[in-house]
């Protein structure tokens, strides 16, 4: 599926939950596809470090420590992508 | 190849079943002399008599009732309610008897009834013409429902339905009654596509949407206006409410990863609830993003001079388009 | 004779075989007023729908005598419940034009306050009023109030099961309420022949107990008899009665109908023969009661009623999609709310755009 | 005299005003035999429901005259549209009294094939089965078939709307069918008196044109000589018939209920001297037709009957959950065939552990 | 603080809210003399009379219909249907009039009516007296649809039941019937919990469960064999089905990360559907599985024999658990 339209706009859902709550997130954020693809490459979601929307991790997070080239910060709750 | 409009292609199908299998009668309310307030059965009790095309007295329980009667010696009777708003006074008859007689009777009891009703809005009508309750006949077992969306479909899934040995709700879409569509008349029964199966009707990589009866069309525009923002929307015809073909939405959605859902009923407890439910089971690691709905508000339907607010549109289907390619 | 009537289709005195009292000299005057008006409005009302100001119209020209009989022999803290049919008789308890037709007109709302006139919304699925009526006459009852309730069914109306349900609930209550059939000969295209095997609907109250009466529909004076009639017996504590008036859809069954599919016009013409308005009339005239003058008045209010929802509809209105979402719930639910939010978002948008 | 009666609670023949034809000798004797046999099997029933072999069970006893005249007076061709209560009307039609006592077995079907003894399935949902048995008798005359359609209904049951649309499609359609009513005073606590303001139930027939009867339904020769002159007006191509059978329900509404809630020892005393069976036995010894060497042939074969219900109840059922996915479609449609693979999994590993 | 099978607690609110409101009226078969074939009413009649109480004739759509123009004069009536299997009769009043009439006349129309029906299966009863047909109210917009799952909520809530506005369709669990529990009847209205609120009754970290009616004490049942198995389930119940409290079932998803809904009614259509397809909408990132249903298969209730084979039992909700955990 298309990255595209995806990146051009921040993910209203997850960014609206955590800022309209004020609550943190006790949960590692990610739509299903990229738990799986964590999941397939042994990545422990919780050990990515999370560049989307509202502190989601994005399937580039995951791509990222798995390569090797990332720094996890280990908490999974990186502040919101600037919009 | 005729080029039908949708009510015609009904009327046409009607004939051919009775034609074809004299056990075929048609009941309901100004169904014979008038032709039905749409029109539909126009012509059928002239050519077929009054035995086969019965006026019947105002009274849809009654209506369903007797049909289920008649069945139980070989007729398949095809009950017309004259609008979606007046079938509740039959919801006793249908739920009760009509969906649970062939179980009760360990399938001795066979009640191959259809009944038709126009459903959904656009038409500019005053309270309960324009509503869409096919949630409510779908949560039934021992109930089909299906839905036509073009003229061809209309033409061969009324006989579809009448041939079929279980009753079948058959929702015809009023706003698309005067649409129309080519019917390839010359096909057989066993030739066409099966009644429960829905069908990609366009082809697109980004977005599938999921529609039936009245919002395919729908679907169809804004697949083209979206087409235009180099967005391509796989759109699926659904055609079968129940059973639900979630097999041919899933393989799309495990494609785009992505999926819309358009009708006009309230999408609180509608058939798009279903079927998000069970593509998420099916397609979890597919999905991008959730399944979006978009259907009517949860209010009565309106009536005619705010039925524009109402009911679903291009513009709600590419936002939600929208959102789910941001998701 | 039967069907009971005081006024015969030549505007001559009959006697209703002594069941019916006739009404009072200004009674009758105020029936043909009323029914002059009436008409007219239909006609307006007619006209409308064919220039696509209504959505749809259904007349009920022709059947001015029971529409205006019943409205004036009920007594103000009475009820009424009408169906979509029964605009003159609405517009004759008070109701103003323009509300009258809000329904038809495409509104999400019937247009009035029901408890200004007592009068119930229109009702489109036919029959479920009259067990409205039967529970309103009830709870008349139960408060010790004065009370009838009134329902009006068609005569296709009455083999829907509601009637029947609705019929023996005010029996076993002995609820004061009067159900009103305007047996008007068809249901849309179906005749009443296909309708019912009944040798009159007025021969049904006996399965309940509820006394009935078959009266000559397009006699004001005796509608509007047996009405009284049947108020009186109600509030004396006597029940319900059950009235079949024998009428004619002069028109068609709405502005979206061709009747010439389904009834031959020489039945039209035989009908049109015993036009209410036409027997009052000159019933009126015989009897020295009404006179040109009085008739020109009348003439003159009907036409400023028509020019009034006439102006009423050609005003847009402002239509306030918000307001969809307040009265389904006594406070919108919050899934509402957010729907209205995206309604309004949406409209906002349009409006930049 | 009202209500028709042949056979009058003394076993002294009356003479029905000559409306109704005395049934001959043969037939009297198989009335009472088969009520003998009747009785018994509703008692069994009860002690089984008792034993808590039924789930429930409505008995009919004191109604034995209804249920067994009208399933005598029926012919072979002719179809029985029964409810609930009508356990020994079906029995007495030929289905085995296991089957009969299927759904108040718990089973999720009605036992037995409809077609075969022409016996609709036993029917909850009151008054539904009233436009089946119309609808039926319709597709009879459709067919040019010489079938008459009988329904039977409580009092309680005419209260519903699905009574009155069946009143009136059969009226309209001149439909061979017969209505027939037990009314047996009470609908489970309510007594007819809060059911219906009408004079008698037999009243309704009038607002639909059928032709009605009212009958001592406690008198077996009464109930079958009214069914039988339906049944023959119908095959004559007359039309419906609506026969009210004044009957009382001695025992419970079911095994479930206790009618000393709602009603007085007294009056089931008073009507248990209106026994449908001791009258009839009276007028049979009296006419010297029974003898008690009859008398003790039939009292084995009702034992036999009872024995052969105990046993078949007895017996464990087999239960096949994945029967219930079997007959809900002509097909199983996908998601039922995938929701009976998960529960036959489920079973398989209940089997293991 | 009295100690009352489910019951008793809705006689006992019955009873307060008649010595509260004199408009409230008690309408039904067999609800007089004989106190209800469920004796919920029993001694109703008796201490306040047949005006009060009234058994009417045996006719749904009589019941509803003229609780409608009871309520038009200010009367607050409280409906039983006997049995679930016999709401139909009552569906045209019920969809078309009661849940309407507020909108058709702006608001100036109040209908305070309230449908009381025991619902669901597991008493052992033939058919058409164990079915769970919830959602076909749900989808209707002007009802409210709400269902106690302990005593202490049915004392309550049937009372807030009878004192809303609006149109309240009140199921009531048969099978809990006769389960005790601990009632405050010191508290006030106002002090209870809103009639709309969901409930979380269990807390837990690893997977949410979402129960109502019936299916509540069964959730709680898994959880606690789960627990023994070291898996915390958080149980939430509904109470609330039209409107749906998503945000209480969300706050929890969101922790959790996991939902099984568990209702009796068939999956198929049923509000499990609405939940799972509102919380993936609301949750999304959140979950680890998709939303599973634990319910009933699409089929006519099958009478007593077959039952326990229909029902949703502690095996299936635990099965569905594991299925979440594993995904
Ligand atoms: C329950 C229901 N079924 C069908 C309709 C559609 N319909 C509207 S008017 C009408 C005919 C009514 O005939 P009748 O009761 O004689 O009244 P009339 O129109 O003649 O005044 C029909 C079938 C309806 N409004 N309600
Ligand atoms: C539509 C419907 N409503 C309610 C019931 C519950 N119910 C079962 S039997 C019964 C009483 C029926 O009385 P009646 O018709 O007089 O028959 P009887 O039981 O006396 O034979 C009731 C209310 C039902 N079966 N169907
Ligand atoms: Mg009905
Ligand atoms: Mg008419
Ligand atoms: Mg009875």
């Amino acid at each position: 599926a298309q990255a595209g339209p995806a990146q051009a706009e921040p993910a209203p859902e997850p960014a609206g939950e955590a800022a309209g709550t004020g609550v943190v997130p006790e949960r590692v954020l990610a739509k299903p596809p990229v738990r799986k693809l964590a999941r397939d490459l042994g990545v422990d979601l919780a050990q990515v470090r999370a560049t989307g929307p509202g502190g989601t991790v994005t399937r580039e997070d995951v791509l990222t420590l798995a390569n090797g080239n990332g720094n996890g910060n280990g908490n999974g709750t990186a502040p919101a992508a600037a919009a | 190849m005729p080029n039908l409009p949708l009510a015609k292609a009904i009327n046409a199908g009607l004939r051919t079943a009775m034609e074809r299998d004299p056990k075929v009668l048609l009941m309901g309310e100004d169904i014979g002399r008038l032709g039905g307030v749409f029109r539909v059965t126009e012509g059928l009790q002239k050519d077929f008599g009054e035995a086969r095309v019965l006026d019947t007295p105002l009274a849809e329980a009654g209506i369903v009732g007797t049909a289920i009667g008649l069945a139980l010696r070989g007729y398949r009777p095809v009950c017309e309610i004259q609008f979606n708003g007046f079938v509740y006074p039959a919801f006793n008859q249908i739920v009760t008897q009509l969906a649970k007689l062939r179980a009760r009777s360990q399938g001795r009891l066979e009640l191959p009834v259809v009944l038709r009703i126009p459903f959904g809005g656009g038409i500019g009508s005053v309270e309960h013409h324009s509503e869409s309750p096919e949630a409510l006949f779908a949560h039934v077992s021992g109930l089909r429902v299906v839905t036509p969306a073009t003229s061809a479909d209309a033409y061969w899934m009324i006989q579809q339905a009448i041939a079929s040995p279980d009753p079948v709700v058959f929702f015809e879409p009023e706003r698309r009654y005067w649409d129309k569509g080519q019917v390839e008349t010359d096909a057989t029964l066993a030739d066409v596509a099966p009644l429960h199966r829905a069908r990609v009707v366009r082809r697109g990589e980004h977005v599938t949407v999921a529609a039936y009866g009245p919002t395919v069309r729908l679907a169809l525009e804004a697949a083209e206006a979206a087409a235009e923002d180099g967005t391509q929307l796989e759109v699926v015809d659904l055609r079968t409410i129940s059973p639900l073909d979630v097999g041919t939405v899933a393989e799309s959605v495990r494609r785009t990863g992505r999926l819309v859902v358009v009708h006009e009923a309230p999408t609180f407890g509608g058939v798009g609830g279903e079927l998000a439910a069970r593509i998420t089971e099916r397609c979890f690691y597919s999905l991008e993003a959730p399944v979006l709905r978009v259907g009517g508000f949860h209010l009565p339907y309106p009536a005619a001079r705010v039925e524009e607010h109402y009911l679903p549109g291009v513009d709600r289907v590419l936002d939600a388009v929208d959102r789910s390619l941001a998701a | 004779g039967f069907p009971l009537g005081l006024i015969d289709a030549d505007g001559q005195p009959t006697d209703a075989g002594g069941v019916l009292n006739p009404p009072p000299p200004e009674a009758l005057l105020e029936l043909h007023r009323r029914m002059v008006v009436g008409r007219r409005f239909d006609t307006q009302a007619t006209a409308l729908a064919r220039q696509g100001r209504l959505a749809v119209y259904p007349s009920s020209r022709g059947q001015e005598a029971c529409q205006i009989g019943v409205a004036l022999a009920l007594r103000e803290q009475d009820w009424l419940f009408p169906t979509y049919r029964d605009s003159v008789a609405v517009l004759t308890r008070g109701v103003g034009g323009v509300e009258v037709l809000s329904m038809m007109r495409g509104e999400w709302h019937c247009g009035y306050d029901p408890y200004e006139h007592r009068v119930a919304p229109q009702c489109t699925p036919l029959a479920t009023n009259a067990l409205h009526a039967v529970g309103l006459a009830h709870a008349a009852r139960l408060k010790g109030e004065d009370t009838v309730a009134l329902v009006l069914l068609g005569d296709g109306a009455t083999s829907e099961g509601d009637t029947h349900e609705a019929l023996n609930f005010a029996g076993v209550w002995n609820a004061p309420v009067v159900f009103l059939v305007q047996n008007n000969g068809y249901a849309i295209s179906v005749p009443l022949s296909k309708q019912t095997a009944a040798p009159a609907l007025a021969c049904k109250g006996v399965g309940y107990g509820v006394p009935s009466l078959l009266v000559d529909g397009n006699d004001a004076a005796a509608v509007f008899a047996a009405v009284r009639c049947a108020v009186e017996r109600a509030t004396a504590g006597g029940g319900p009665t059950f009235i079949e008036a024998l009428t004619y859809r002069v028109d068609a069954h709405t502005s979206a109908d061709d009747p010439t599919r389904y009834r031959d016009d020489a039945e039209v013409q035989a009908w049109l023969t015993r036009d209410p308005l036409a027997r009052l009339e000159k019933h009126l005239r015989a009897t020295g009661l009404l006179d040109d003058e009085r008739a020109r008045a009348v003439q003159e209010e009907a036409e400023q009623v028509a020019a009034e929802a006439r102006e009423g509809l050609s005003a847009e209105v402002e239509v306030d999609p918000a307001a969809l979402f307040e009265h389904v719930y006594a406070e919108p639910t919050e899934n509402l709310l957010e729907q209205r939010a995206r309604l309004l978002d949406e409209l906002a948008e349009e409006e930049q755009s």
